[in-house]
């Protein structure tokens, strides 16, 4: 399949135009030797067939209802209101350019102004920029920046249940800097552990609340205790837990960055997601990323554009706050448009429930016999995610759920953390009704040690 | 008319938003301390969430608009059929953290199109990491610096940009804990040799090349700039943000790039999505290939009759992750059935095509519009947007063009041609789109000599006129005041 | 801008369409008589048609776009997620021939869906072959008609008409070879009992009903409507274009209506689709059931656990098929989803509210825009769109709203009210959204008097202004011109 | 879920405005004995929930690959250009009414006029409406208009290989005529004896080509026939195949009528799809529904508008042409959309794929043991459907050819045609590849008498 349009008759017209008699000769300036190769690429093929093979390869992903679906870990399982792919949809959003001409991009442009709005008030912070590419690289330009309003500062205190691949990507962009990370490795250390390694070499101190194990942290006193050394407070936060649960802003963060694909992005194999990334409005000329600002046109009626770009690659290059260019624009519209069609009340509903159905599924999951939930922290409040203690290898359990039950079971929290081996991380979600919940207890009561299983 | 927003449209207690099921499960009390008052959100029915997206998609112009020829961009047809395949719940709804073994439908896509990109870069391996082209550039960066490193070479901190770089460029080498030289260019439009030879030394960390450069022109003399920062120990990191020239035409890895970043969103054409989200997959010469970040998918296990087994491992001496999970499959899904419907002939037809298009493009208007730097160009040029007997602007030009219809080309880039307007037409395009332009520009340009004050009153024919940029970054109004009123 | 035709765009020897694959078969030699020299379709790229239909979307209105008060249309949201159901592979791509056993899921479907309209309406049966309204009208007099025949009162063929009724109804009359007799209204609005009953006799076939009516008003004296012509030997059609004021609030069954259809693009949210495809399923009492359009699903097997099995049968004394399939499966799905999701609170918390909205405007309005059936309306009201101290008419008002970004109500009908304005808002219409409509006509009242003038031209703000329908009607171009070109 | 928005406190104010207290007496006119009655439907549910009950009960649905489907007879498995969806999702267009304000409408308008030039382009006639219902209603509509032009006839004579549904739609219209079809029956007849049942009380021909058995017709002299004796020529087309083969209007149709479904459709199970109906100039001001004409606006501007209302219903009430009110108009932009995509070339190539491909089907499956092809007509060309003659009962063949094989047979003629008990009717399109058409084969064969199956 070709969408070149062009008619034998107009490429002849357009050759002579050009002073070509072959397309061809176009290329004069490629070096002869390494010109026009026959790359090893299949055959072409048309829509019609491409469906099918694909459909194809598709059909070998194991598929699961998405009730049956107990895996999170940073991507979860939520419900997306239908408006949001019917947004997403029209072909004047997304074949669009990121808005350098506002004049022809307004309807972008507004919605990012609403969806910054929106995380601002969400987390409770004064600016947010237009998008991130997920919440992992968001960190580290919150960690960047964080280093760089600290200049001098060498240190980022981590703790270690902030996601391990976010602690990841951090790990990679931190190659460009003298700064390393403290507090994550020993893998059990508490608040107040990573308190005492703050010190006036720390840029920032980084919690993840919900944590990644699902508990929200003890955060009182966590922002004066980093602020006292001259440091920066960075939240990593889920952000459906914001529609009932406190802010980061409220206790005092200087930076809110999460993943965003809980707002009505789907899983699709972990990306495209969405970085989110708010901070102080003292911070916005820190700030990487695209950021939209209102201001009036011509007659006076109000209009939107890009603004502070000044910070930016374009205009700033080497001096600039961050390389981003491309970011998220098309998730965070999707983010925009579940944000309006869930509202105030809906996001607090769909929290609740994640609270009630989880809690709900952890109590049943803790009275089974050879199972205990947070065991290591069993007094802590948790949000949707919660660690099970098994009788059994968490593959294992896994391989059971799948394929006698057709369940896709949690995460083995003993791939980042050596002291929780056999321990799984188990997401419930709105999308698991009780009914599902009883069905996943039903299956791990027969792998309980001693069960016919 | 000015579209309310979504606070503005917020009335306390709207319903018809969207219901969640009732609890049905006994009730666990809620911890009191950890629970906020209210979460600011707005409250709307689902008609007004429906009516103010639709209002708003209609003051936005994509490809399906019209033409859109923004330089450096490739703003061609992103095929619908591509939609609807990401859309595959199979897909969509699959988990990155899933057993591998209950997703080898997209570790097979993976693998395909890694294997396809390699082949069409030349490269000896690719990760599908990145999520935009400066994230690959600063994994390259990073590779780059990884592989001098582990030679023992660390010294080596100096990244030579030529001065039509993209502001990605310098900034990525900022971001990696590099120093950027600026290269000049020469009067042909391609690097200055001789000041690249001059720069050349052992604290030569690379050279970030884009091949074509921003003028739209091909290195003329590709080898010698390899040869040059090669015999100095350095690497040479390739911009693939114009792969759209090349693609089919020549391979990167063949004319000496050591690694590369490919935009899919512009030669692969996954759609921009008003900014994203892309996807910046980067190629490695041997040289670079156990540095690429990772995972990446390998093939583990391989049956007599073809039968594959694919898992996730990463690179030996790998800089790490560049993003939480894989990369940006959705974009890896368009991008696969995009390369899988053209094949080696139908990219390289891609590309023969949309360098004639700018071809056609530059005779016609090199008489209206002075093109600096005229020789023949691949998928890209740049005039400049000035008329003599005229103090038009490019901006003026540009804001003109969209009262045409069009969306202006990139402006004021690159740096070193005044006044730059940068026009990509891509192969998407038929004849009579181009030829529409053409008059429309010439158009203009008479235009900017009887009757400036239209030029520089426009648009007129967009939903709002000019913006005050100035009061924007001034004012810094970034959030609705509507929300206090929620 | 006006957009270029198909046949404008289309160019001979256009590529980028659509490939389809290449002969995997040996050929079979074509018979040449057969062959056609050229099928006469134009020639686009798919980035052409793409952008062309995007462009005539925009140049279109419909209840996405903003407050659609048409009256007796009921265009209320369309829910999102009921687009999505009906996409579902398993729906969009099951064949109607396929053995039952193969598409239960769509047989438990439709069964539902005749079960729960079967209840709303308060009949014996229902059958959803018909595929709009006047479709449902004409299956409706078939299925009184083979009654009366059965009864051996063929002389029975006298449709009782009021003269506020739709024009499908007399137009149903005829296609089912009936003749019409037109009914008066009284002063209230209500049928005139006085010449229902002096039409009433041994000829009456039936009446046709619409209940609340054109006018928007309950009818007053329903039981003794039904009465006089059950009395006669006659039958009662319902027509169900109104329902949305009624459902869950009163069932036409236990009102004594004979036979109804229900449009469920109507009252129950499935699309307009800028002109259907809609569906008219059909509800009959005891006395009619036999006669409903087959087939219908039926339960033929069903287990103690309540399993069920579904198959196709035919009412006993059907009037036959009126559609090839099984009628528009698609728009019951969509209207299985709705009536799912409302229950019954919801359905009547739907009427009451398009209820309250209509009569909420109708007090707003009538001191602008006389009222003359002016008490307590259902789900809509007519007003007359004329002006003391000014000769606008219904339509200028009609027209001028448009440049507020309101769709017009109904002009011009029922035909009994002179400059007839017929506003239904619906329930999905916040109150924000009536208001500003009240004022837009508040504003055109006084500009009527004030400057007819830009009543008269309106509209202004629309893609075209008003349009010479006696041009149309007189040169009858209804082919594009350009057709010959290709 | 309720889509309602108000608040409580609007609705207050609303029915104070009103001068009622309550919404319930808003309905004070209805009797008591019948108001507010208790519906006894499901409880009230949530789009989520929604979703996975409705996507449980489509999982009742056997699933067939499009490859592997091998029924027609009227509803068709053709490829629909990813253009198509895109096009109907657009809520300016699906979400819109009848275009009665023009003004507000002419997108639609232009499509609908687009669509009726594509029409008119195919059939070879000079008017096409703007959609009917379905092909059988269209059907009926042409054989009603023919009865009112031909005033005072009253017989139709019928070809028996229209398809039968089409039949006994014509045949329920029929019930308010005094009209009578004539010549279906027999179920054999072949042109010639229909031609010899024409006479001066008949008002049409009407005839199928391909007819329902995928044969074309041989129309040679059938329009003379039909115009001496004073009757109308009504011709069913399938619309795929008049982008390769002669067109009814190139033989002298009077009306054209079909089922547009192949048209970018989905089988949707039957419905919607699209009537297509095109007709003589002459007959104009006697089409049933919509029109549209183009026209200027007061600047000269060309616009569309509906025209020659004055047929329709709503202004001529009892004596309209036809009562038809919403007709199909998104399905008819569908097919527009679809015309457009393929274009000349494409849909020139879709109906050469059908042929090629079928006529490879039938000469494998006419090669096996015990089949037969065609066997009443072996020498007459057809298009993508033929006619097979089984060693066993279709419903066996289909029964193991779907549970064996994931393939969906084809049609039991034996259920229209006394005389072709054991017959079924395969349809072969451009979905079905080569090795499809191969799978199909190999499993027939194993079905042959005598065979192990
Ligand atoms: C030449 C060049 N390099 C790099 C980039 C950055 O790519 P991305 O926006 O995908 O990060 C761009 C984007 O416009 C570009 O044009
Ligand atoms: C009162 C009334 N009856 C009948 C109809 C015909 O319904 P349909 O358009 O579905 O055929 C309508 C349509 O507007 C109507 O308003």
């Amino acid at each position: 399949m070709s969408y070149v349009p062009h008619t034998p008759i107009e490429r002849a017209e357009m050759c002579e135009a050009v002073g070509v008699s072959e397309m061809e000769e176009l290329f004069d300036d490629v070096p002869d030797a390494v010109r026009f190769p026959d790359l090893n690429l299949p055959q072409a093929t048309t829509e019609l067939e491409l469906a099918v093979e694909v459909g194809r390869l598709a059909a070998n992903n194991t598929p699961v209802e998405k009730g049956a679906t107990f895996l999170g870990a940073g991507t979860y399982n939520h419900f997306i209101p239908s408006t949001v792919d019917s947004v997403l949809r029209r072909g004047e959003f997304f074949t669009a350019y990121t808005p350098y001409q506002p004049e022809l991009s307004q309807g972008m442009l507004q919605a990012m102004f609403e969806y910054q709005s929106m995380v601002c008030q969400l987390t409770d912070m004064e600016v947010s920029n237009a998008s991130h590419y997920d919440g992992s690289t968001a960190l580290a330009e919150a960690v960047l920046l964080a280093l760089d309003v600290t200049k001098g500062r060498d240190k980022v205190v981590f703790s270690p249940y902030v996601h391990p691949q976010y602690r990841a990507v951090v790990r990679t962009y931190l190659r460009g800097t003298d700064a390393a990370l403290v507090g994550c490795d020993e893998g059990r250390s508490e608040m107040d552990q990573l308190a005492s390694a703050l010190d006036d070499r720390t840029a920032a101190l980084v919690i993840q609340s919900p944590n990644f194990l699902g508990h929200f942290e003890e955060v009182e006193g966590l922002a004066e205790a980093v602020h006292e050394v001259g440091g920066l407070l960075i939240v990593v936060a889920d952000p459906i837990s914001l529609g009932l649960f406190r802010s980061p802003g409220s206790y005092g963060a200087d930076v809110v960055v999460a993943d965003g694909q809980p707002l009505g992005v789907p899983p699709s194999f972990g990306g495209p997601h969405l970085g989110i990334f708010a901070t102080r409005r003292s911070y916005v000329r820190r700030l990487p990323g695209r950021l939209v600002g209102e201001t009036l046109d011509r007659s006076g009626r109000r209009g939107y554009v890009l603004t502070l770009s000044t910070r930016e690659q374009h205009i700033r290059r080497a001096r600039a706050t961050s390389n981003i260019c491309t970011n998220s624009g098309l998730t965070a519209l999707a983010a925009a448009v579940y944000l309006a069609t869930m509202g105030k009340a809906g996001l607090r509903r769909a929290a609740e429930l994640c609270y009630q159905r989880s809690h709900y599924a952890a109590k049943r999951i803790g009275a089974l016999e050879g199972f205990e939930v947070n065991p290591h922290a069993p007094d802590q409040p948790f949000f949707k995610e919660f660690v099970v203690q098994l009788p059994a290898p968490v593959e294992h359990v896994n391989r059971v759920l799948l394929e006698e039950h057709g369940i896709l079971g949690g995460y083995d929290l003993g791939q980042d953390y050596a002291h929780l081996g056999q321990h799984m991380l188990v997401a419930v979600t709105e999308m698991n009704t009780r009914a599902d919940i009883d069905r996943l207890v039903d299956a791990l009561e027969v792998l309980r040690p001693g069960a016919n299983g | 008319m000015s579209e309310p927003t979504l606070y503005e449209l917020s009335v306390a207690g709207r319903r018809g938003g969207l219901e969640l099921p009732r609890a049905d499960v006994p009730e666990t009390e809620l911890p009191r301390e950890l629970i906020r008052p209210d979460n600011g959100l707005p409250e709307l029915s689902q008609l007004d969430v429906v009516r103010h997206f639709q209002r708003l998609s209609q003051k936005n112009f994509g490809v399906d608009s019209g033409f859109y020829p923004l330089g450096s961009c490739t703003m061609k047809y992103n095929p619908r059929v591509n939609e609807e395949i990401a859309r595959l719940p199979a897909f969509a709804h699959s988990h990155p953290l899933q057993h591998p073994s209950t997703v080898q439908g997209n570790l097979a896509l993976i693998h395909e199109l890694q294997e396809w990109i390699r082949e069409i870069g030349g490269f000896a391996g690719v990760s599908l990491q990145p999520a935009a082209g400066a994230h690959g550039e600063l994994a390259g960066l990073l590779m780059m610096r990884a592989y001098h490193e582990a030679r023992g070479e660390s010294g080596r901190d100096q990244v030579l940009i030529p001065d039509t770089a993209h502001g990605t460029n310098p900034a990525s080498a900022t971001m990696a804990g590099l120093s950027v030289l600026e290269i000049p260019s020469d009067d042909r439009g391609n690097i200055d040799l001789e000041a690249l030879r001059a720069a050349c030394d052992e604290t030569t960390l690379g050279l970030m090349l884009t091949n074509p450069n921003t003028l739209g022109l091909f290195e003329e003399r590709i080898e010698e700039v390899v040869g040059l920062v090669h015999g100095c120990g350095g690497l040479v990191y390739g911009d693939g943000a114009n792969m759209n020239a090349l693609a089919g035409v020549a391979r990167p890895g063949d004319l000496g790039i050591d690694v590369m970043h490919f935009n899919l969103h512009k030669t692969f054409a996954t759609p921009h999505g008003g900014g994203g989200p892309g996807s910046g997959a980067v190629g490695a010469s041997e040289a670079l290939v156990d540095y690429l970040p990772g995972p990446i998918v390998e093939v583990v296990e391989e049956s007599e009759r073809g039968h594959r087994v694919f898992a996730l491992g990463s690179p030996q001496a790998s800089i790490g992750r560049m993003c939480t999970f894989l990369g940006n499959f959705g974009m890896f899904v368009r991008a696969h059935s995009y390369i899988r419907m053209h094949g080696s002939q139908g990219l390289r037809s891609n590309s023969m095509h949309a360098v004639l298009n700018a071809n056609y493009l530059r005779v016609q208007l090199r008489d209206t519009f002075a093109v600096p730097f005229d020789r023949m160009s691949m998928h890209e040029f740049v005039c400049q947007g000035t008329v003599e007997g005229s103090d038009a602007k490019a901006t003026d030009v540009a804001k003109r063009l969209m009262d045409h219809g069009f969306h202006p080309p990139t402006v004021y880039f690159p740096l070193i041609v005044p006044e730059a307007l940068m026009i990509e037409p891509t192969e998407t395009e038929p004849k009579p789109v181009l030829d529409a332009f053409i008059a429309a520009m010439r158009d203009i340009a008479d235009e900017a000599v009887r009757d400036v004050e239209t030029l520089r009153n426009a648009p007129q024919a967009t939903p709002v006129s000019r913006l005050d940029e100035g009061k924007a970054a001034r004012e810094l109004v970034l959030c609705d005041r509507a929300t206090s009123a929620s």
